[in-house]
């Protein structure tokens, strides 16, 4: 299945919550509104026709200067042996090996300030601990998340580092930094 | 200073070898001089007896060793002393006389052995460890072969800062690793290295050794519960599991030898075995070779070395009971760990591998062991000794090491399952059977002799299997090591 | 603490444990295992809740060993990231420069020369070798046997011998970069190479005869730890941890990138004890298929450098890559079949030297966050078993 | 004095003392281990009155056997740890009262005791003999002895089985 197909469907299923998408890039990927997110990803992952059912990765980019934060969900679809799947690897596949059966990238574009955005822990388990990244360096909130901590910096850190405007703090538990303003780019 | 040492590091090695075996001969050669003059002198003796005894005066002693009064066996009579000599050497011999003296030095033989074995063992082991990982383990300190690596780790262990833990019960603390060496060290008490070698020859020898292997497991217990860590708890409780379950095991493997010989004391049942190689215990039916197995299993299981070594498997449990021990309390554990070893690899020659006699039948060395000094001495190294005894607990602590370098650890369920439902029906089986055995088939009959000879052909194959791949190995050394380590590293 | 229904208690599923264990119960205890600890593979620390020896729930605390490698990449140009990438999984420099290129490669559209195409093949092949006999002796470490860490170090030795001839270092290599490799193979490389594969390929059979087959080795792995093939997929598990829950799946062959579809090889995956010489125990998804689908992983890692040598191209090996290379706007994800597991890079450009963001998708840290969902109602002694079997590197987890 | 009377008062006074540390230790593992030197005390003296058997069947079943699952029980199912016990008066008490009784008792029975010495004989092989009596003079009674215990073992099997899943 070609993201253009992916697409297609969810614009059908979900004609309010699916804005701009861009198939043809390097990167082909599909915006969703926050408030429709949950709902697109159980979808995704339930209906037979697109069945993601992995989601590999959740990368938070903070596009500083426009006051918004990209979250980019990166799903694919991987199909048992026997299942429909377009693209062929171009060695001839032995019976049992899985297939791809398509991948895409959702993008939810979040408010800067305050981003709120539904969890989807319960959807693909994995996101659990991505998302506690996301919001461990982005500062990106998920409701309903199940452990909502951080998990990278200590739990009484300060600030959230990946934001772009993040000033490194001078000390920490009275720990002075060794490299103090070493946010700045060279 | 260091390179001096370094040129005469092995003369030094083997001297120091040589001394500490003088000095275990010593006392014995001694001890046994004075009692030949008393039987000469027509008094009776016997070891462990009480009530009146004639002694011995300086002036007898003199006279002896100058030759003025004829003995038959004494050592002695082949020898004659200058006067002034023979004053010296009565003043030295007359204390001997005397049972206190010989418990001092019964006393400080025995720590001495436990001591210097300890510190051999723990080398040997590295370097057994390290053979079998295509290393060469210690090989900088003293020279050869990094020989004196225990003795440095030693002196390094002796300084270490005495470590108590914040809520640790002191008291407690301390006292975990002296009841934990203490039965270590006590149970060579009653441990014979040969027929006259043995501190305390108990009626009981053999159960004395079992309740010091259970006592020591006090120590443990108590070094996990002062600890205040909840890893070291966790080996705590693991070896007491472990303990208590094996006992049992271990126990009705022993009585499986003890059925047959008839006796609990040790040097009965090692001199029963004198006849060579075909009547050591082990080899009498095909029952005692298995409970001789389980035996050595069970054995494993109470020194807690791998498989079974749970108590402080260091990738579960950090180091287990003894992780907040530093300095020498921590070294007092391995002390009993390795003296322990080799209580249960001299214990199992004892009961089924011939104990202190060599593969020969004693017999043919009888006139040796009367004749002069040489011919005892030869006596004790080709027939039967405490060196062969030495030999042979040295032999299963190798194959202890031998097993933990090779096989993974077992689980703390899987341990209860072989005990409870494996070592344990097949040790009463095994009881049973010899019960049958024993008083179904007279040993003299065609099915015990075939027995025994299929035994002892089984026996002997393994034996001489072993001696063949020693052999192999040690030709082919440098080509069984990996290229790297022979290329790259000192010493090779 | 009654040995005999161990059990029955890791058969019942929580919470609906029978009346008498219920009564029996005793306090449950908090256990730290980790940071500092032997079999928790660096800076890993779990809370487990214990019931004597019977852990309740493990809890993964992360981030002891996290240096800010993505804000790192955000401040440095993609050529100036490529050492940081030898940093995340230590074990695996070469995997992961090969990866954070070929992302950069894709969104700036650099072509490599043929014989680079060949050299990333070989490297990343053979580090992938050296890592996973870095976890079959730490595995064997975990279980209790010392003797197969050494054996697996030593023949990695070989590997590291190579790699320090082909580029200075042994660890941390920065050799793989933007474009190709930095720098050619080193004189007498494919000799040493094929010297290397025939002695290191009957190596495996010993390892497998000393350590996977023995019999105290299954006990203790198989059934241990199972991971559903279902579950796997949902917890985003990659690499060896997914094959060897029984899916057939390998970026190599089913994603194919590099220049991957001009070999043959095949994917090891987990499968059902009793037949091919598989013990019987085993269990698709436990502790045994995961550490024997990197066994059988390591062959066919060789199968890929013999066709590898025997193919290899001559000519330039890295393409002219421009002084100041300037990431285009847009973002791409990346995704290679690292030694661990699927090891994604997301580079976002902007039109400038230097990326606007730079995620990593760990394979480790992805791999290690099922652990609370299988180490439940194990013993204390499976939680090494299973940890090791999912095979983590601290340094790509905490990143 | 004799070696042998120096080392009789010394291991008494160990028991002595051991046993009065058993009774006011606070700390319930140290009660444990004032035990052991009781036992062990105990234990010496009977080697010194050349009961050999005895000796070491004090250790292999006191010692070793039944203070190691003293230690262990505590430990397993201890939750006072670090807490210290102490008597409450009553309890000190009626202690007092019962104990100053038995000793009462003790030194009234030592004192009507006729006290004939016996020469010291050569010990015979004492567990032959105590083998021949258990089995032989005194069969009845070690039988029913074994079949209590095997009673009691059976019932811990049972206690201890995990219910039967339905």
């Amino acid at each position: 299945m070609t993201a253009q197909e992916i697409v297609d469907i969810l614009k059908q299923r979900f004609p309010a919550a699916v804005a701009d998408a861009a198939v043809e890039g390097l990167h082909p990927c599909v915006a969703v509104t926050p408030e429709a997110w949950h709902d697109v990803a159980l979808f995704l992952r339930d209906d037979p026709r697109v069945a993601m059912n992995m989601l590999r990765c959740i990368s938070g980019v903070d596009l500083h200067p426009e006051a918004e934060i990209d979250l980019f969900y990166e799903l694919i679809a991987m199909r048992a042996p026997g299942g429909t799947a377009r693209q062929e690897p171009r060695p001839p596949p032995s019976a049992d090996i899985w297939q791809n059966g398509g991948t895409i990238a959702i993008r939810v574009r979040l408010p800067r300030d305050n981003p709120h955005v539904r969890s989807v822990a319960d959807v693909w388990p994995t996101a659990d601990w991505h998302e506690r990244e996301a919001f461990d360096l982005l500062g990106v909130t998920f409701d309903g998340h199940p452990d909502p901590r951080r998990i990278l910096c200590p739990d009484d850190w300060i600030g959230h580092p990946l934001r772009k405007d993040y000033e490194f703090p001078k000390e920490y538990d009275s720990i002075p930094a060794a490299a103090a303003g070493a946010a700045s780019s060279e | 200073m260091g390179s001096i040492l370094r040129k005469v590091a092995l003369p030094i090695f083997l001297i120091g070898v040589a001394a500490i075996m003088g000095i275990a001969w010593a006392p014995a050669l001694l001890c046994g001089t004075v009692d030949s003059m008393r039987d000469d002198l027509g008094t009776w003796y016997k070891w462990d007896l009480r009530g009146e005894r004639p002694t011995l005066t300086v002036g007898n002693i003199r006279q002896y060793l100058e030759g003025s009064i004829e003995g038959q066996f004494a050592p002695a009579a082949h020898v004659r002393f200058g006067h002034s000599t023979a004053v010296a050497f009565a003043y030295v011999l007359w204390p001997l006389q005397f049972r206190i003296t010989r418990d001092v030095l019964a006393v400080v033989g025995v720590v001495g052995f436990v001591s210097l074995f300890a510190m051999f063992a723990i080398w040997w082991e590295r370097k057994v460890a390290a053979r079998m990982q295509s290393r060469l383990g210690p090989m900088r300190v003293g020279g050869w072969h990094g020989w004196a690596q225990s003795l440095a780790d030693g002196l390094k262990l002796l300084q270490k800062e005495d470590i108590f833990i914040e809520g640790a019960d002191r008291p407690l603390f301390r006292m975990a690793a002296y009841v934990a060496f203490v039965p270590a060290l006590g149970l060579f008490i009653a441990l014979p290295f040969s027929a006259a070698w043995i501190a305390r020859d108990l009626d009981v020898g053999l159960i004395f050794i079992f309740a010091m292997f259970g006592v020591g497991v006090l120590g443990v217990l108590i070094a996990g519960w002062a600890s205040n860590n909840k890893w070291s708890m966790f080996g705590a409780m693991r070896e007491a599991c472990q303990m208590i379950s094996y006992e049992i095991p271990l126990g009705f493997a022993l009585l499986v030898p003890i059925m047959t010989v008839g006796t609990l004391r040790l040097t009965t049942i090692g001199d029963l075995q004198s006849g060579g190689f075909q009547t050591w215990l082990a080899f009498r039916n095909p029952f005692l070779l298995a409970a001789a197995l389980l035996f050595f299993i069970a054995a494993l299981a109470s020194c807690k070395r791998a498989p079974f070594d749970l108590p402080e498997a260091e990738s579960e449990l950090v180091a287990g009971f003894h992780t907040e021990y530093s300095g020498f309390r921590w070294a007092l554990f391995f002390f009993a760990e390795y003296a322990e070893m080799f209580a249960a690899g001299a214990l199992a020659a004892i009961l089924f591998f011939g104990a202190w006699h060599s593969p020969l039948p004693a017999a043919w060395g009888e006139s040796w062991r009367h004749g002069p000094l040489w011919q005892q001495a030869l006596h004790g190294v080709v027939f039967s000794g405490p060196l062969w005894l030495i030999g042979k607990g040295i032999f299963f602590v190798y194959v202890q090491m031998w097993l933990r370098w090779t096989l993974p650890r077992i689980r703390l369920d899987q341990v209860m399952y072989a005990c409870v439902q494996v070592m344990l029906p097949l040790a009463m089986l095994v009881l049973l059977a010899n019960t049958f055995w024993e008083w179904l088939v007279p040993s003299r009959s065609v099915l015990g002799m075939a027995a025994n000879a299929v035994c002892t052909a089984v026996g002997a194959v393994a034996v001489l299997a072993i001696i063949g791949i020693s052999i192999y190995g040690f030709v082919n050394r440098r080509r069984l090591v990996g290229t790297l380590v022979v290329k790259h590293l000192p010493g090779a | 603490m009654s040995d005999t229904d161990i059990h029955s208690q890791r058969e019942a599923p929580p919470g609906t444990a029978p009346a008498a264990a219920r009564e029996l119960r005793t306090e449950e205890m908090l256990v730290n295992m980790g940071p500092q600890h032997p079999s928790t593979h660096g800076v890993l620390r779990l809370m487990l809740r214990t019931d004597g020896e019977l852990i309740l729930e493990a809890i993964p605390h992360i981030g002891y060993l996290h240096r800010c490698a993505e804000k790192i990449g955000e401040n440095v140009t993609p050529v100036q990231f490529v050492p940081m990438t030898d940093r995340l999984d230590y074990l695996t420099g070469m995997n992961n420069n090969h990866g954070f290129s070929l992302a950069v490669e894709k969104l700036c559209g650099l072509e490599v020369p043929e014989r680079g195409h060949y050299i990333r093949v070989i490297m990343c092949e053979l580090n992938r070798i050296a890592s996973h006999l870095v976890s079959f002796g730490c595995y064997g470490m975990d279980i209790g046997a010392f003797t197969p860490f050494l054996y697996g170090f030593r023949e990695r030795e070989y590997i590291l011998d190579l790699f320090e001839a082909t580029c200075g270092a042994r660890l941390t290599y920065n050799y793989l970069t933007i474009g190709g490799a930095s720098l050619d193979l080193p004189e007498g490389f494919v000799e040493r190479l094929a010297w290397f594969l025939d002695y290191f390929e009957p190596k495996i059979d010993e390892y497998n005869n000393l350590l996977s087959f023995n019999y105290i080795f299954i006990k203790r792995t198989a059934n241990v730890g199972v991971i559903s093939a279902a579950d796997a997929l949902a917890y985003g598990l990659t690499g060896p941890c997914l094959r060897g829950s029984g899916v057939k799946w390998d970026l190599r062959r089913c994603v194919p990138y590099e220049i991957y579809d001009r070999f043959e090889f095949d994917i090891p995956v987990g499968v059902p004890g009793g037949n091919a010489g598989i013990p019987p125990e085993v269990v698709v998804g436990d502790s045994w298929s995961r550490y024997y689908v990197r066994m059988l992983e390591m062959k066919q890692s060789v199968r890929i450098l013999r066709q590898c040598l025997k193919q290899l191209a001559g000519g330039e090996f890295r393409a002219k890559v421009p002084r100041t290379l300037k990431l285009p706007a847009g973002e791409v994800y990346l995704e290679v079949e690292g030694v661990r597991g699927q090891l994604g890079f997301l580079v976002v450009g902007e039109n400038k030297p230097i990326p606007r963001r730079v995620k990593i998708r760990g394979p480790s840290f992805c791999n290690l966050c099922i652990v609370p969902h299988v180490c439940r109602q194990v013993l204390l002694a499976d939680v090494p078993a299973i940890v090791g079997s999912i095979d983590v590197v601290m340094g790509e987890v905490d990143r | 004095m004799s070696g042998e009377v120096l080392a009789f008062y010394l291991l008494a006074a160990l028991a002595a003392g051991s046993a009065l540390g058993c009774v006011i230790a606070t700390n319930i593992v140290r009660m444990a281990m004032c035990l052991l030197g009781t036992l062990g005390a105990v234990a010496l003296l009977y080697f010194l009155l050349s009961a050999n058997f005895l000796a070491v069947i004090q250790l292999v079943v006191y010692a070793g056997g039944t203070l190691i699952l003293i230690v262990f029980g505590i430990m397993v199912t201890s939750r006072t740890y670090g807490e210290k016990l102490k008597p409450r008066t009553s309890e000190a008490l009626i202690g007092t009262i019962v104990v100053l009784a038995l000793f009462a008792g003790l030194v009234a029975i030592l004192l009507r005791a006729p006290w004939t010495p016996v020469a010291p004989t050569e010990p015979s092989n004492s567990v032959a003999q105590i083998g021949q009596e258990l089995l032989g003079t005194y069969l009845v009674p070690f039988e029913l002895a074994s079949v209590l215990l095997l009673a009691v073992m059976i019932g811990a099997a049972y206690l201890a089985q995990p219910a039967k899943k339905e």
